[in-house]
């Protein structure tokens, strides 16, 4: 029943982007058509996964008549794939909601439309990949959803730089789809059927189990964007329509952690260098993502780093939860687990939120780059005030919910100090984390002030102005989700244990009620959200009775500072460059100033991804000229190739 | 009851306490550079001036600029009830208040950069800029100290981990790991309340300066609140400090009070001394100082695993 | 029986040498249409009754490889107006060598090669041999598109100098049919040259390497 | 006797043809003959008679590849002991006349295909008034015969014959365009194609040998060889092997003796590209089939498959070098056809399930190429070019043929949810299966090489905006143009998602009778 209704709003999704094809190319109606479709499938399915334990979730499989070269259509849904569907629901709701505003057909008339069919194809996908009980069946829907999200990255293949990231993004999926279909066709070798996800392979050498492992490991990687194997992230989100970066962001990263966390447990208790290698992954992600966020002069290729910190701080707890599975502690998988999964939905709420400010300031003031910003406060407030929200929470700042899936990932490592096989070597982890946090503050510090404090640094900033309720509506939603689960997270702990135990191959799993009290969050952060209530009270009837007109900043005696001389990003974040400039490895045009009177002379910075930079791409150019140097082997003369059949025959007839 | 009362006190305390140390703190740098000094209440006045007084705001700024002071008056607080001041439990104690602790002190310093990058002056967004820096190298030292006193307490709440640290044996590695954890710990609360060799509170070149700066388009209330705000920050980290070294010992509840305000007023002279003795360390020599506070406390983890 | 066989056999290899060695293209077309016309005479000599089929083959075999198709490369060389093949890719010397190499090789497996109780003696496969590897030459060494074609020819001869092992097997209906496919490939092929004639007013087949990569 | 008709359709049809006068309407036969053959290819497939059922060949309606794959065993052998009670069960075994069970498949094949690009061909010619159509249709028509000719027989001379008679008349085919380019692509073609094909003769002649080295009376009957395989001469056997593999192989597209076909099917017009990689190939690769069948049944399959497998993934290395940075489309996708040969080849020489799997390839590509071809055609009359960056934007400037091109593409280059992406899987999976894990590796690198080659070129000429080169002549996707291209991707399409029941049958029953040992 719930399957059957869950597999209608999956193809109600597919097919939300296929109406609009038929209207004329300039019309808003079916644009409003799909945003409708998409929206009461979502509501649907999110009623359906929020009240599954009323109603029971049989794991059901269909039988439809008729050779399927994919065999049976075997869906299934357990708790903890109830648990990755909510964000697929909410951000893709919110998200052509929000498109109605930032994407309107008839100043995208080009297209809009492909937008939107492939928004509708990606969603839906990723609804039956989370679903999929069938390796051939999942391949299908996650393909279908890393073609349809290229689709989505290039909508304006009219610009070079779009085709080239996304390109690359092209590459990095293909990538990872061939490391999937080896993936599965192994499990399918060993486990004998094509059923996911199988325990069958528990018996397997740890030969055959490694190669499982790091196959999915890298395949699912690739998705999740975990260090190295993020390269397409950056420009893929910088370049993409700004809700497609946050269904990218929010959403489809999630699936790449959710076929990690279906990989590590294919095994049963999984071996422990499992965890530890997850763990390695998780930190180098974390702090490399936030190193290279805080370099960022383009906010959106910031907030794209930052949610390779994110995943990383994900795959953290994930691989404490694996340590905890090997090491059998019970209260390790809770936290770690507990604290990835919340943290995952955490970041599917405030990193949309996010993406969804930067897409308003682009719509406002028409620029990427946060140096020529400035002084928005004032020119678009209601989208400061999100940002700031959505900053405070990515940061991981009480009372907002970020804060909370960090406090038990910090908890369960903490708890690797004691108990009875301690493993104290994890908690090393714990600092790194701290700096990660610290940086990641920092970050978040940069680009707010420097895209909002202030004043304007150009006259576009200047010209900027808020948004129209289509856009700003689902943004204040994701606000109001982030300030309701950093302060009543005691909503969430159900659906979390539940999702744990379903993860969990033990038979009693841990609840995280029983390790942690949520109420005490809410006690602090209660007064904190009324003393904050109070102060905007306070605010509100008091500082218009005292700011003085025309009072400008103190200047420190310096008579006219000009708006470019404002503190900015760049130099916020300079001694940290320096410091981390091995790892940021940047591209920089030093000015030659020579003699007493140098002439002008300009300097220049840029930060590519330096793994795609100073990497990837050399090396990919260097086999392009191998291959290109082989090419005389067909030159075009007939007698060469009768000579190759010759040889060949020769050849042939000595081989025995 | 005795809890009540306990509670009540450390309310109190932590309340009315905080201005005293910074009059302590100036009288102990009086002293050694041969002068008398403001009296010690000194900053009780100040504070009550400057709520009196009125207030000039940029125009530049928005309300982030107002808000700031409070918020961060506020979130501090809320972290000093998680600190016990005197031998018994903390108002708020539970299993990960040490992270809600460390990151409220972080909420503080998001509103305050923010508040001065609102004025769009460079100056203040210099002490901002070093600001942020420089909590990247304490936040690891500050979790350095509490994964030592975690390891050694066996339970991840401040209150409990405390409290037990003075059951530890002078002599044993123990002891000399918390040694080390204190002394990371003291730098820790050194660069936290921006005092020398960090930052020079009562310099008047911009360019050098850490919190002031970030302060300098404060007036009236506002001003007072952020003063206030470091002075708790200030008292705060300094029990903490305080208990990771005195032998405290809930069973005498009168004489720990006792030794927990000596021990606040030595803790507070302490820091005047260094200030007078030592000169204000060079911008760029920050962050070693800090490292080197993580390798002490780091260092103090490993002689327990 | 036997002694005939074996002396047009080594007739037909003396013809590859020299189709090896010779740079008049007139003369190479003439040495095929000899070889054409010797090879026809064979089928009647092997086959144990000699029927109308039999001699019909070689009637037919004799038709088209010593007169036809030798006419349409003449016409194909007239109509060119090329009379020698100029720097082939392996000068004519080495070449003959190589054949000769070749078939010597052929001649010294030819112990292995033959069956026990052939009843045509051990030169039938080391010829067949002999010739391949002629026709294989003239193909990756000559540049001229004639001179090719009889490369192509010469090969063909050395298959069915081979088919004659197994003529028994072979339906006529099978041999008919790779007749007329080589005439026809010959006729379509001596068309294509005189298009290339046309089109770039030469014979040189290294000038049709434009298409490469 | 439908399969005399099936081959009679074709010069009857050729001969009206010849004699229709009017070039408008002439085309018109070939669209006709296609449907009548295509009629009677599916008489013969459903009727009855032609098609004996395999125990253990699905016939239910629940058939899938998982099924399929649990119920076979690690090897192969399984189906050896299944069906081999019945390996002649379907086939028919006049003197001349015959269609085994992979000629089912390649059959289907043909005739489908010829059926869509008999009508692409109409709108076709139709944009080529000013050259005289007739040798054109004639040709058409007597390739289709000669490749139902090779399919439909039964004794390898007469399959030599008609495999020559393949190359002979549709190298006018090649030359339709009279360019300088295309005269040289026809010589080589014609030159490369007939050597190579003059190898397989002497190979088939070996192969009779080797019944005769052992004293055994000689035949080229497909039936009598493989009754005789076990008693045969294994040197000659091999030796013949050799030859028939490098023959036609030759023929397939196989490296290195593949140079003829980026030529051939860049220059000519391309429904005639279409049906030399779609449909021509694969019947050589139906050649290669037969040959190593019987190698098989002579117990000596090991030796075939170590020659298959190697050539198979030099195919795939040489399609790699080629693809990447290639400009010209309809070259690529030639290259894509060396690559999918090789993969061919790959699936043979593994055997077991990927038999399976190679058969299912056969159709998945051979149809795949169909539609790209004639995309690419479609993009080549609209831009008046075929190589980038000429073509760029195909996507805007012809919605449909530019994108199936983009789709079929990604169908070719093994993403779900296409045809050809199943079957590449059953061949991986037969490949692990097998135990070649290096071999898999190297298949996977191998994949990845060309689709990031073959990526970079389609992007390209699909993506971004329309030069204004591009937008001159107002070609414009239409029935005749359009139609062809959406069906072949329907095809594939419907075979990566459904399988008919009757389809899976035909694929089941080659696979069964390729393991057979009698």
């Amino acid at each position: 029943m719930n399957m059957l209704m869950l597999i209608i709003v999956a193809l109600g999704m597919i097919c939300s982007g296929v109406p609009g094809l038929f209207f004329h190319r300039r019309s808003a109606a079916g644009q409003r058509l799909g945003a409708a479709i998409n929206v009461a499938a979502a509501a649907v399915g999110m009623a359906v996964v929020l009240f599954h334990d009323i109603l029971p979730m049989a794991a059901e499989v269909w039988h439809p008549a008729g050779a399927l070269p994919m065999g049976k259509v075997a869906l299934s849904l357990d708790d903890l794939g109830a648990w990755f569907l909510l964000p697929i629901f909410l951000i893709s709701a919110l998200g052509s909601i929000y498109g109605l505003g930032y994407w309107p057909q008839r100043k995208h008339p080009a297209d809009g439309r492909k937008l939107r069919l492939c928004w509708g194809l990606m969603s839906g996908a990723m609804v039956l990949v989370v679903l999929a009980a069938n390796s051939i069946w999942f391949l299908m829907a996650w393909e279908i959803m890393a073609l349809s999200g290229y689709f989505l990255l290039t909508t304006e293949d009219g610009k070079p730089e779009v085709r080239q990231s996304g390109w690359v993004y092209f590459i990095a999926t293909h990538l990872a789809t061939l490391c999937l279909i080896a993936f599965f066709v192994l499990l399918r070798v060993y486990s004998g059927s094509f059923r996911l996800w199988p325990t069958e392979v528990a018996g397997l050498p740890a030969g055959p189990l490694a190669a499982l492992f790091l196959l999915g490991l890298i395949g699912f990687g690739f998705k999740a964007g975990l260090v190295p194997l993020h390269v397409w992230l950056p420009a893929g989100h910088a370049n993409a329509p700004s809700h497609v970066s946050s269904l990218f962001s929010g959403v489809m990263l999630n699936m790449g952690i959710y076929g990690i966390m279906r990989v590590v447990v294919i095994a049963g208790r999984p071996p422990i260098w499992w965890g530890v290698v997850l763990i390695s992954a998780g930190v180098l992600s974390a702090f490399l993502g936030i190193t290279w966020a805080l370099a960022q002069r383009d906010f959106k290729r910031l907030l794209a780093y930052s949610s390779i910190e994110n995943i990383g701080i994900i795959t953290t707890g994930l691989g404490l939860a694996v340590l905890g599975l090997s090491m059998n502690h019970p209260i390790w998988v809770a936290l770690g687990l507990g604290g990835a999964l919340l943290h995952m939905l955490n970041h599917s709420l405030f990193k949309p939120l996010l993406f969804m400010g930067a897409g308003g300031i682009m719509h406002g003031a028409n620029t990427r780059d946060m140096e020529s910003l400035g002084g928005l406060a004032a020119r678009m407030p209601a989208v400061f005030r999100l940002m700031l929200l959505g900053s405070a929470a990515i940061a991981a700042l009480p009372p907002l919910n970020g804060f909370v899936s960090e406090l038990l990932i910090y908890l369960g490592l903490f708890y690797t100090l004691h108990g009875s096989t301690a493993a104290p070597w994890i908690a090393w982890v714990i600092p790194v984390l701290a700096m990660v946090g610290a940086m990641a503050l920092m970050t978040f510090v940069k680009l707010t002030a420097t895209c909002f404090a202030g004043q304007p640094r150009t006259a576009a900033a200047a010209g900027a102005h808020d948004p129209d309720a289509a856009m700003l509506g689902p943004m204040m939603l994701l606000a109001a989700a982030c300030v309701l689960v950093g302060a009543f997270p005691v909503l969430l702990t159900g659906l979390l244990d539940h999702a744990i135990a379903a993860w969990v191959p033990w038979p009693q799993s841990p609840s995280l009620a029983g390790i942690f009290n949520f109420w005490w969050i809410t006690a602090v952060a209660v007064p904190l959200l009324i003393g904050t209530a109070g102060i905007a009270w306070w605010i509100h009837h008091w500082r218009r009775g005292v700011r003085e007109k025309g009072v400008g900043t103190w200047d420190c005696g310096y008579a006219a500072p000009g708006r470019r001389m404002q503190y900015s990003g760049s130099s916020l974040m300079q001694t940290m460059a320096w410091m981390f400039r091995r790892i940021l490895w940047r591209r920089e045009k030093l000015p030659e100033v020579r003699g007493i009177f140098p002439p002008a002379a300009d300097y220049a910075c840029n930060t590519p991804d330096p793994l795609l930079d100073r990497v990837a791409e050399p090396v990919l150019k260097k086999i392009g000229n191998i291959l290109e140097s082989a090419r005389i082997l067909q030159s075009g003369a007939a007698q060469l190739y009768m000579l190759y059949i010759l040889l060949i025959v020769l050849i042939l007839l000595l081989i025995k | 009851m005795k809890t009540l009362i306990a509670i009540s006190l450390q309310v109190v305390l932590l309340a009315l306490l905080p201005p005293l140390l910074l009059g302590i703190i100036n009288k102990t740098k009086a002293w050694f550079a041969g002068r008398r000094g403001p009296p010690l209440l000194q900053v009780y006045y100040d504070l009550l001036r400057l709520m009196k007084k009125n207030v000039v705001i940029s125009s530049t700024t928005t309300w982030v600029f107002l808000a700031a002071p409070l918020v961060s008056v506020i979130s501090v607080l809320l972290a000093g009830l998680m600190v016990p001041l005197g031998p018994m439990a903390a108002p708020i104690h539970f299993t990960g208040d040490l992270i809600m602790f460390a990151y409220l002190l972080a909420l503080g310093r998001f509103f305050t950069t923010l508040a001065a990058l609102d004025t769009g002056s460079s100056f203040e967004g210099m002490g901002a800029a070093r600001e942020v820096t420089f909590a990247c190298f304490s936040e690891p030292a500050l979790f350095l100290v509490l994964l030592v006193l975690v390891k050694l307490s066996g339970t991840p709440s401040l209150s409990a981990m405390l409290l037990s640290a003075s059951h530890v044996r002078i002599g044993s590695t123990a002891s000399a790991a918390l040694v080390l954890a204190a002394v990371s710990l003291f730098v820790v609360l050194l660069a936290e309340t921006s005092r020398i060799p960090v930052d020079d509170p009562n310099t008047h070149l911009e360019l050098t300066m850490i919190h002031e700066v970030m302060v300098l388009d404060n007036s009236g209330p506002l001003l007072g609140a952020q003063i206030y705000a470091s002075s708790m920050k200030l008292l705060i980290l300094a029990a903490f400090l305080l208990h990771v070294v005195l032998p405290l010992n809930p069973a005498l509840v009168g004489r720990d009070w006792g030794i927990m305000l000596a021990g606040l007023v030595a803790v507070a002279v302490i820091i005047g001394a260094v200030e007078s003795l030592m000169a204000r360390l060079q911008l760029r020599f920050v962050p070693t100082l800090l490292v080197a506070a993580c390798l002490f406390s780091g260092f103090g983890f490993l002689l327990i695993l | 029986m036997i002694m005939i066989l074996n002396a047009i056999l080594v007739l037909v290899i003396l013809i590859n040498l020299f189709a090896l060695g010779t740079s008049r293209m007139k003369a190479l077309i003439h040495a095929a249409a000899l070889q054409g016309v010797l090879l026809g005479l064979l089928p009647p000599l092997v086959v144990k009754d000699v029927g109308t089929l039999p001699l019909l083959m070689a009637v037919m075999t004799i038709l088209l490889k010593g007169i036809v198709i030798p006419n349409m490369l003449l016409k194909a060389l007239r109509d060119a107006q090329v009379k020698r093949e100029v720097e082939p890719l392996i000068g004519f010397m080495p070449s003959i060598l190589l054949g000769a190499v070749a078939t010597a090789v052929a001649l010294a497996l030819a112990g292995h090669l033959a069956p026990p109780h052939s009843p045509l003696g051990l030169l039938v496969i080391p010829t067949s041999i002999s010739m391949l590897c002629t026709g294989f030459l003239l193909l990756t060494t000559r540049v001229k598109a004639v001179t090719q074609v009889i490369g192509f020819l010469l090969l063909e001869n050395g298959i069915f100098v081979f088919g004659l092992l197994l003529l028994s097997a072979i339906p006529y209906l099978v041999e008919l049919g790779v007749l007329l496919d080589l005439f026809v490939g010959i006729f379509v092929i001596s068309i294509i040259i005189h298009h290339i004639n046309r089109a770039f007013a030469s014979q040189d087949t290294s000038r049709l390497s434009s298409l490469k990569g | 006797m439908d399969v005399l008709a099936l081959i009679l359709v074709c010069p009857v049809a050729a001969a009206l043809a010849a004699l229709i006068p009017s070039n408008r309407w002439r085309p018109w036969i070939l669209p006709a003959a296609a449907v009548v053959h295509l009629i009677l290819v599916a008489v013969i497939l459903l009727g009855g008679g032609a098609t004996a059922k395999v125990p253990g060949a699905p016939t239910t309606g629940s058939i899938s590849v998982a099924t399929t794959m649990a119920a076979l065993p690690h090897t192969g052998q399984s189906f050896a002991q299944k069906a081999a009670a019945h390996h002649s069960g379907g086939i028919i075994f006049s003197d001349w006349l015959g269609l085994d069970p992979p000629g089912r498949v390649v059959l289907l094949l043909a005739s489908v295909l010829f059926v869509a690009c008999a009508f692409y061909t109409v709108g076709y010619l139709r944009d080529h008034m000013d050259h005289l159509n007739r040798l054109f249709c004639v040709c058409f028509l007597a390739f289709l015969g000669a490749m139902t000719l090779v399919i439909c027989t039964n004794n390898l001379g007469l399959m030599w014959v008609a495999m020559e008679a393949t190359t002979l008349s549709s190298a006018p085919l090649i030359y339709f365009k009279h360019t300088k380019k295309s005269i040289e692509a026809t010589w080589k073609y014609l030159l490369l194609c007939s050597v190579g094909i003059a190898l397989a003769l002497l190979g088939s002649f070996f192969v009779a040998y080797a019944a005769i080295v052992h004293g055994l009376t000689p035949s080229l009957r497909i039936a009598d060889l493989l009754r005789q395989a076990p008693a045969m001469d294994k040197r000659w056997l091999e030796a013949g092997f050799v030859l028939l593999l490098v023959g036609y192989g030759t023929k397939m597209g196989l490296a290195p003796m593949h140079s003829w076909l980026p030529d051939a099917h860049g220059e000519s017009p391309s429904p005639v590209s279409a049906m030399f990689s779609g449909a021509l190939i694969s019947t050589a690769f139906l050649m290669v089939v037969r040959s190593q069948h019987i190698l098989h049944v002579a117990g000596d399959g090991a030796y075939a498959s170590r020659l298959l497998i190697l050539l198979g993934l030099l195919s795939m290395a040489f399609a790699a070098i080629f693809m990447v940075g290639q400009k010209d489309l309809k070259r690529m996708l030639a290259y894509s056809s060396v690559e999918h040969m090789g993969i061919l080849a790959l699936g043979l020489g593994i055997g077991g399930i990927a038999l399976l799997g190679a058969m299912l390839h056969v159709l998945t590509n051979g149809f795949t190429k169909g539609s790209l071809f004639l995309s690419v055609g479609n993009i080549d009359r609209a831009y008046g070019s075929k190589t980038i960056p000429e073509v760029r934007g195909a996507v805007r400037r012809l919605p449909l043929s530019g994108t199936v091109f983009l789709l079929g593409f990604l169908a070719i280059t093994g993403s779900p949810p296409f045809g050809p992406f199943i079957s590449e899987l059953i061949i991986l999976y037969g490949t692990f299966m097998a135990g070649h894990f290096l071999i898999a590796a190297a298949f996977l690198g191998l994949l990845l090489i060309i689709f990031i080659g073959m990526g970079r070129t389609v992007l390209t000429a699909t993506q971004g905006s329309v030069p204004a080169a591009g937008r001159r002549n107002h070609f414009r996707d239409g029935i005749l143009s359009g139609g062809p291209v959406l069906a072949c991707f329907l095809i594939v399409l419907l075979l990566g998602l459904y399988i008919p029941p009757p389809v899976w049958g035909l694929l089941h029953h080659a696979a069964h009778y390729l393991e057979v040992k009698p």
